[in-house]
């Protein structure tokens, strides 16, 4: 089967959302879809409000108007206003354009944070470490080494994040997000700041979670090469509006979007 | 001498019994998911028997041959074996070759099935494809990135394992019969030999040649099922081979394969090996290592490095080989394992290591008495493919930097008038596959293969190498000439990693130099010289000053032995590139190939001995990726000062 | 150097996430249990036991409650000595009006009413961060110990405010000598320890770490913030609770609410920050360095006094004290922000590693 | 209730109150020109009033003790600024508060070391008795020494306010305030004025020291009208010294109002913790203090 055809219905669907701080629109009416299985890719001129896109999606902002629709397990969820853990729980994942990870902890603790929702023990029988939270321990551990190995971090999984080069801690950061399982994974910029080689890598990672796991990709690139190869359809983004929508080729020969790229002096 | 190796006479045989005799201890780990992950024999067996029957039910047949492309990695030793059950023959083949290296071996052989770890190799195969038309079956381990390859006839391993079991729950009789039906004479396996000139050979060699050898070196060493080898070597390689399947499977011991290339030093530390084999080079780059790691420590313990080191070459060796040495040595050395040897051996993840061998070419002498001094029991060691490996063991307490050591039991060795080795043993190989004049010319009527190599006995009887009967030549005056010799020379310098001595019908020696780039990048460190890369590293003069005084050195040594003192170095060069496999100025195995690098770098052979000062050079180089390139520069040729030769001149 | 480690693989998880996977270090951890729990008591005078180990090991348990909020979960706290009043005088209370329930049930449950009171005074952890915080929580320390001078049912209406701790009877042995005092609060000691360590390398520990490094990608992979924050003053409290029943009980035998003020709180807030933020081994150094540095002192400055006829007065002395103490934070913050175990985790490393410089 | 009663206990509590303010006003400086809470401004309050008090007793002149002490708090102000907060830069602020946890001790230990822990008594020359004419006329007993602390305080904060609003440095002051990247780009030299800003806090502990000195006496208590000013903080804001004067005021009239009227009720002694608590629920409603601005997490 090709990856076009594992392409499926809509899973996410942002309808009409508007979002702004003290007076500074940040997005203005904005509706996309993104269906199973495919990578979505958000772009736009700085400031256009990309990353609030994201934030508003997984619960880090509240938009004052406008719903967001997501199908888990079959069924609609609808929802304005969650926190970012209810939608951690509904599947979401994502990574984020400067590097959130855990500073103090080892790249496997990182990643063990990212499947907390998968454990049931109590704190008393972790503090105790018998029984279910003993099992859970060393279950989860075996999960995390499956996605050790499928990020090719193995050299690594014992050392302090903080340690780690700018490449690899994206890629930690990752491994972390995937760790959760996630039916939707947001991505922020994964290639920010990376040389040839390093974003080469991690558009082999994002195209093979895709692959392997199904995984449904929204991502951030600024990188226009890498976003027309790896994603499906493309939203266009400019000042918190939607100036464009459609695939790679739709959007290339886009005249608002040409001119809003042309517009700004990046 | 026809020593029975008795009714279990082939590899299948053996890993069934051991799945009775030792069932639950471990026959092979690998380290995955952050752990070793651990195959009993039982589990190992029960692997190789769903394996063996799924492969039948894929259509390998009795006599056909199995291509094996990967790194040490227990289902590659697994299918090995699951092949023999059947009696057709494995062909391991080196997993880091090019695509174009693979397909002679798959060509010659008729190969139809083949097991490749991953996408990588599996894109080799399918690039050759259309040139071997007979590979119908390509196994893959690791299903990464080959989700939407819809090539017929591609298959995970995990599929054919399912097929196999249920294939043997229908009927388990059909095994146990092929099983049954396997004969020590059959082959048992194929290596393609790399060869220094011309296309490869594969050589067959039989259950009972394998089994034969593996097992009289095992009794020689007193190997058990408690034993450890740490597999890191290409599995294609006989010097691998031999100590990850041959010897594991006579006497039970447990391989443990790394997690991946960049891993092996955690790994090893990690496994603390008991049977340990490393070529020179891996020696060489692990001095090295040590050296510069030890440069980076603080003063005290720079000063305790120097000091205990310096006790160590005094008496370590003596007292390994249980020879007399002063209470106070003995004080001194207790001590010095305390601080330094004992630590070291630990962190190289030698602290259990009870024999080490090395082989493959000459080491140096320093080398060898470094590990040596620190108390590692590293003894070297004789063979080749088409001896099944041992052909002379260094025995415990005779160890000699000099020589391989006497004849292991069971062979017999004789020379020829031109110095060539000649050897007749029960581990020969059968044959060169489907090349009867190889053969032929390699091994005569009476069952003698001639190596190739030139040598000499000692007066203890132990074998002395000194180079390939073609390549010991002589200088124009008529004196002796041994390249590699000089070359093995110059290389123990840790600044020099690759060394081409040039002089056979010339006037006088010379030789290109390749510099070690992390050695003698850490040195202009130390020396805040700036730098941007081999190539600038290559062309400094502070660096020709560097490498002139490492090739006086030599000249002063060889001054000092009457038979090459004329060999002394007059000039040399330092080489614009890294002499590279992937540029076939190495063999696969890291062997310099002379005639090739001397054809290929005429003109700067020729400007050697014009005596030139510099020379032009531009030069085609092939990338990692596959791409080429080319590389232009001005290189500069520098004289050494040779020393008279005393000792030589008194006996002529 | 003294770690010799090849040869020593783990082939399951359970051996590679053991508290101490390198043998050299069970060896060495069993030695020092064994030492504590027999050599100490045949071999250590009163003096040794009662007035240097007891408190040490007390300070070491509350020092752990205050790492588990501050040094694990990142939320700073002023409030220690509140926590250990709460399970002091509480202990008291229940081991007086309910006798029978015995002298450790009475103690886990003085330090489940730490507990709550630290659940209470986390709640503005929810709303704010950092010193703010910080700020709130000495809201806590005036608060309880008020609460405790001004009702009397606390200290059974004493009209000093003085508490006197009962005989400590387990299973109808007797705890008064300085030996058996020694070893209950070492038993308890450990037993807390082993299973903070515990909590610390689970999803409770790493959930901990996570909001302490960076809140929103906490929160973002699933990690609820109120209830890891509250749990965390919960646990911390727990401790602190317990460490300050011990106070009482095996320790000082009389106590005052006064007993417990600010001063007590800094000083183990000092032994987190020297010993190690976010380390349990730390805990432990801090609180053995604060012990026994006054001890140190005065007997340096004794023998000074001694050796050049000097008058040096116990006040100077406590002067010179706090300015060491305070020039010491200063100095562990600027040079070494991660303490002792830090120090002893380099050290560790270099004899990992020997003879190799990395 | 007596309403004349009420407005006595609400005026002591305001003017109380202004000498929080006073306190107060030493963190919000030293918070605003280098983002450090500074926990040891109490300790600076003892030390200065402290230092002053001793040299009065052996017998130096008003003003000449006066100047010294001014002089050692400046000197002390950069002595911080160069040996604890220099190599803390860049460290989190809560790293920075623990380092001035530490301070604290360093300097209660020092004055006590040099100046004996002994209390002294501090006599400014104004009587700590209520104004007769105001109980006169309107039944209120207010203390004179109050009201005279209250209009030095408030002459205090009138003159930084100047000072911050028209002199070179005052501008400086706040351009560091409000980024100090962007101030270090223009060419403000950051450090001098560290140095300066803690001198000023110095000088103000000076002012506080005194006055709390004069009504308390100067003993090691006087440490803890610190922590009297940390709920004012709270309330409000860090970064604020309009919010350090109305948070003062609020906190000091309802503390002597609670003090009271609801004292008596749950056994006195309330004025320890009941400034925390206003101040806690305060944070529940607007966690960013009476004058702080709201703060986005950017991620």
């Amino acid at each position: 089967m090709s990856r076009e055809a594992r392409i499926g219905e809509t899973v996410l669907s942002v309808e009409k959302v508007s979002l702004s701080f003290g007076g500074v629109k940040a997005l203005q009416d904005v509706s996309f879809d993104v269906r199973e299985h495919e990578v979505r890719a958000i772009i736009g001129p700085n400031g256009a409000g990309k990353s609030s896109m994201l934030n508003v999606i997984n619960g880090v902002y509240h938009p004052q108007q406008g719903t967001i629709r997501l199908r888990a397990n079959g069924a609609w969820k609808e929802f304005s206003d969650m926190d970012s853990h209810e939608a951690a729980a509904l599947g979401i994942a994502r990574t984020f354009q400067n590097i959130a990870l855990f500073k103090g902890m080892t790249v496997l603790d990182n990643i063990m944070t990212g499947r907390n929702l998968k454990m049931r023990a109590s704190f008393l029988e972790q503090a105790i470490w018998i029984g279910r939270a003993r099992r859970e321990e060393l279950k989860h551990r075996r999960a995390v080494e499956e996605i050790i190995d499928f990020m090719e971090i193995q050299h690594i999984r014992k050392t302090p994040v903080g340690r780690l080069p700018y490449g690899l801690q994206k890629r930690v950061e990752l491994a972390r997000a995937l760790a959760a399982e996630p039916r939707l994974l947001l991505l922020d910029e994964p290639m920010a700041g990376m040389n040839m080689e390093e974003k080469q890598d991690m558009c082999r990672f994002v195209l093979d979670v895709n692959d392997q796991y199904g995984t449904t990709i929204v991502l951030i690139e600024h990188d226009m090469g890498v976003v027309m190869d790896i994603s499906d359809r493309v939203v266009v983004l400019d000042y918190g509006r939607k100036i464009g929508d459609g695939t790679p080729e739709e959007i290339r020969g886009n005249q608002a979007v040409i001119d809003a790229y042309l517009g700004v002096a990046h | 001498m026809k020593a029975g190796i008795g009714s279990l006479d082939t590899f299948p045989k053996l890993l069934l019994h051991h799945a009775r005799a030792r069932g639950a201890l471990p026959a092979i780990r690998e380290k995955d998911l952050g752990i070793w992950q651990t195959w009993t024999w039982h589990e190992f067996a029960d692997e190789v028997r769903a394996l063996a029957c799924g492969l039948a039910e894929r259509g390998l047949k009795r006599g056909e041959h199995m291509a094996l492309v990967g790194d040490n990695r227990p289902r590659i030793y697994a299918a090995m074996c699951a092949a023999q059950c059947l009696g057709a023959i494995p062909v391991p083949l080196y997993q880091d070759a090019a695509a174009a290296e693979m397909a002679f071996p798959i060509q010659n052989a008729e190969i139809a099935h083949a097991l490749a770890e991953d996408q990588e190799q599996v894109d080799k195969l399918l690039e050759i494809l259309p040139k071997c038309p007979t590979l119908e079956h390509i196994y893959y381990d690791d299903p990464r990135g080959l989700r939407y390859y819809a090539q017929p006839g591609l298959e995970a391993y995990d599929a054919l394992l399912e097929l196999g079991r249920a294939a043997w729950r229908r009927d388990p009789a059909f095994l146990e019969a092929e099983i049954e039906k396997g004969r020590g004479e059959d082959a048992a396996a194929m290596f393609f030999t790399s060869g220094t000139t011309g296309t490869p050979k594969g050589v067959v060699l039989t259950h009972h040649a394998l089994i034969d050898r593996a097992r009289a070196a095992a009794e020689m060493e007193g190997l058990s099922d408690r034993d450890v080898v740490l597999a890191y070597l290409p599995p294609a390689w006989i010097g691998q081979n031999i100590f990850s399947y041959a010897q594991p499977f006579v006497t039970g011991y447990c391989i443990c394969c790394p997690e991946s290339a960049e891993t092996v030093m955690t790994d090893m530390r990690e496994i603390g090996p008991t049977y340990y084999f490393a070529p020179p080079r891996v020696l060489e780059a692990l001095l090295t290592q040590v050296s510069i790691r030890m440069e980076d420590a603080g003063a005290v313990k720079r000063w305790l490095y120097r000091k205990f080191m310096g006790v160590a070459r005094r008496v370590g060796g003596m007292l390994l080989d249980g020879k007399r040495v002063s209470a106070l040595d003995r004080l001194l050395y207790w001590l010095g394992d305390l601080l330094v040897y004992g630590p070291l051996r630990n962190v190289l993840g030698m602290s259990r290591v009870r024999v080490a061998y090395t082989a493959g070419e000459a080491i140096g002498p320093d080398l060898f008495k470094f590990y040596r001094s620190l108390g590692i029991n590293l003894k070297q060691l004789y063979g080749s493919t088409e001896t099944s490996v041992f052909v002379c063991v260094q025995p415990n307490g005779q160890v000699k930097p000099d020589t391989v050591g006497p004849a292991v039991p069971g062979v017999e060795l004789k020379f020829t008038p031109e110095r060539e080795l000649l050897i007749r043993s029960p581990g020969l190989f059968k044959e060169y596959y489907k090349n009867p004049q190889a053969t032929l010319e390699a091994k005569d009527q009476e069952g003698w293969f001639h190596t190739g190599d030139a040598g000499y006995f000692d007066p203890d009887g132990h074998l002395k190498i000194i180079d390939r009967v073609k390549d010991v030549g002589q200088l124009a005056d008529g004196t002796l000439f041994a390249p590699k010799y000089l070359e093995n020379k110059l290389k123990f310098f840790p600044y020099i990693q690759e060394a081409v001595a040039f002089g056979q019908g010339r006037d006088r020696v010379c030789a290109f130099i390749n510099i070690d780039a992390e050695a003698v990048g850490n040195w202009a460190e130390k020396r805040n010289m700036p730098y941007s890369g081999y190539v600038d590293l290559a062309s400094r003069d502070e660096v020709y000053e560097l490498v002139r005084e490492c090739v006086e050195q030599v000249n002063a040594d060889l001054a000092q032995e009457p038979e090459i003192a004329n060999s002394q170095i007059h000039r040399f060069l330092i080489l614009h590139k890294v002499l590279d496999a992937d540029d076939e100025e190495l063999t696969r195995t890291r062997k310099v190939r002379r005639g090739f690098v001397a054809q290929k770098y005429a003109t700067l052979v020729d400007a050697l001995y014009a005596g030139k000062q510099s020379v032009h050079v531009e030069a085609q180089v092939k990338y990692e990726d596959g791409r080429t390139g080319t590389i232009s520069a001005d290189l500069r040729i520098h004289d050494a000062k040779t020393f008279r030769a005393d000792a030589a001149k008194r006996a002529a | 150097m003294l770690y010799r480690e090849a040869g020593q693989f783990k082939s399951t998880y359970a051996a590679d996430q053991q508290i101490f996977p390198i043998r050299q270090d069970r060896i060495a951890v069993t030695l020092l249990l064994l030492v504590a729990f027999i050599g100490v008591p045949l071999f250590a005078n009163e003096y040794w036991l009662s007035a240097i180990l007891v408190p040490f090991l007390i300070f070491a348990l509350a020092a752990l409650g205050l790492n588990i909020l501050t040094g694990y979960a990142g939320q700073l706290s002023l409030g220690t000595a509140a926590f250990m009043a709460v399970g002091a005088f509480m202990a008291y209370n229940f081991v007086l009006r309910m006798p029978w329930l015995g002298v450790i049930p009475s103690f886990i449950l003085a330090g489940l009413c730490a507990s709550a009171v630290g659940i209470v005074f986390g709640l503005p952890s929810l709303r704010i961060k950092g010193f703010y915080l910080a700020v709130a929580t000495l809201a806590c320390q005036f608060f309880v110990l008020w609460a405790i001078q001004r009702i009397g049912w606390f200290t059974n209406n004493s009209s000093t405010g003085v508490i006197t701790a009962q005989t400590i009877e387990i299973l109808g042995h007797t705890f008064d000598t300085p030996q058996s005092k020694y070893l209950l609060t070492l038993g308890i000691v450990a037993v807390l320890a082993l299973l903070a360590k515990n909590l610390m390398r689970s999803e409770t520990g790493r959930a901990f770490m996570a909001v302490r490094d960076m809140d929103v990608a906490a929160s973002v992979i699933g990690i609820p913030m109120m209830k890891t924050k509250l749990l965390a003053f919960a646990i911390s409290s727990f401790y602190c609770g317990v460490a300050g029943a011990m106070y009482a009980y095996t320790y000082l035998g009389t106590v005052e609410p006064e007993a417990f003020t600010l001063d007590l709180s800094f000083r183990i807030l000092f032994m987190i920050i020297i010993g190690g933020v976010g380390s349990i081994l730390g805990s432990f150094l801090g609180a053995a360095f604060i012990t026994l540095l006054p001890i140190f002192l005065n007997v340096f400055f004794g023998a000074l006094s001694h050796t050049f006829g000097l008058d040096i007065s116990h006040a100077i002395v406590s002067n010179i004290e706090l300015m060491i103490f305070g020039g010491l934070i200063i100095f562990f913050l600027i040079v070494e922000p991660h303490g002792l175990a830090r120090l002893w985790q380099i050290a560790k490393e270099k004899l990992r590693l020997w003879p190799f410089p990395h | 209730m007596n309403v004349s009663f009420f407005f006595e206990v609400l005026i002591g509590g305001l003017l109380a109150g202004v000498m929080y303010s006073l306190v107060a006003l030493g963190f919000v400086l030293i918070y605003k020109a280098s983002g450090v809470f500074n926990f040891a401004q109490g300790a600076m309050v003892f030390l200065a009033a402290l230092t002053f008090v001793s040299l009065l007793e052996r017998g130096v002149n008003f003003w000449l003790a006066l100047g010294v002490t001014l002089a050692v708090m400046v000197v002390l102000g950069m002595a911080i600024e160069r040996v604890v907060l220099r190599p803390l830069v860049n460290q989190p602020p809560i790293t920075l508060f623990m380092a001035t946890i530490g301070l604290t001790f360093v300097l209660e230990g020092l004055s006590q070391a040099v100046w004996g822990s002994q209390p002294h008594g501090l006599e400014l020359g104004i009587a700590d008795v209520p104004m007769q004419w105001l109980a006169d006329s309107t039944g209120m007993f207010i203390s004179q020494f109050d009201l005279i602390a209250s209009g030095v305080a408030a002459v205090l904060v009138a003159a930084l306010a100047l000072f911050f609003q028209y002199t070179r440095v005052g501008r400086a002051l706040r351009a560091v305030a409000d980024d100090h990247q962007a101030a270090l780009a223009v060419g403000i030299p950051l450090k001098n004025i560290w140095a300066i800003v803690w001198a000023v806090a110095g000088f103000v502990a000076l002012v506080a020291g005194m006055l709390w000195g004069a009504r308390n006496g100067v003993q090691y208590a006087l440490t803890f009208i610190a922590l009297k000013a940390l709920p004012v903080l709270i309330l409000g804001g860090f970064e604020s010294i309009l919010g350090a004067i109305v948070g003062g005021l609020i906190i000091g009239a309802s503390e002597k109002l609670a003090e009271v009227y609801l004292g008596p009720m749950v056994g006195g002694g309330i004025e320890s913790w009941f400034a925390y608590v206003i101040a806690l629920l305060f944070l529940l409603v607007r966690p960013q203090g009476l004058f702080g601005e709201k703060i986005i997490d950017r991620v």
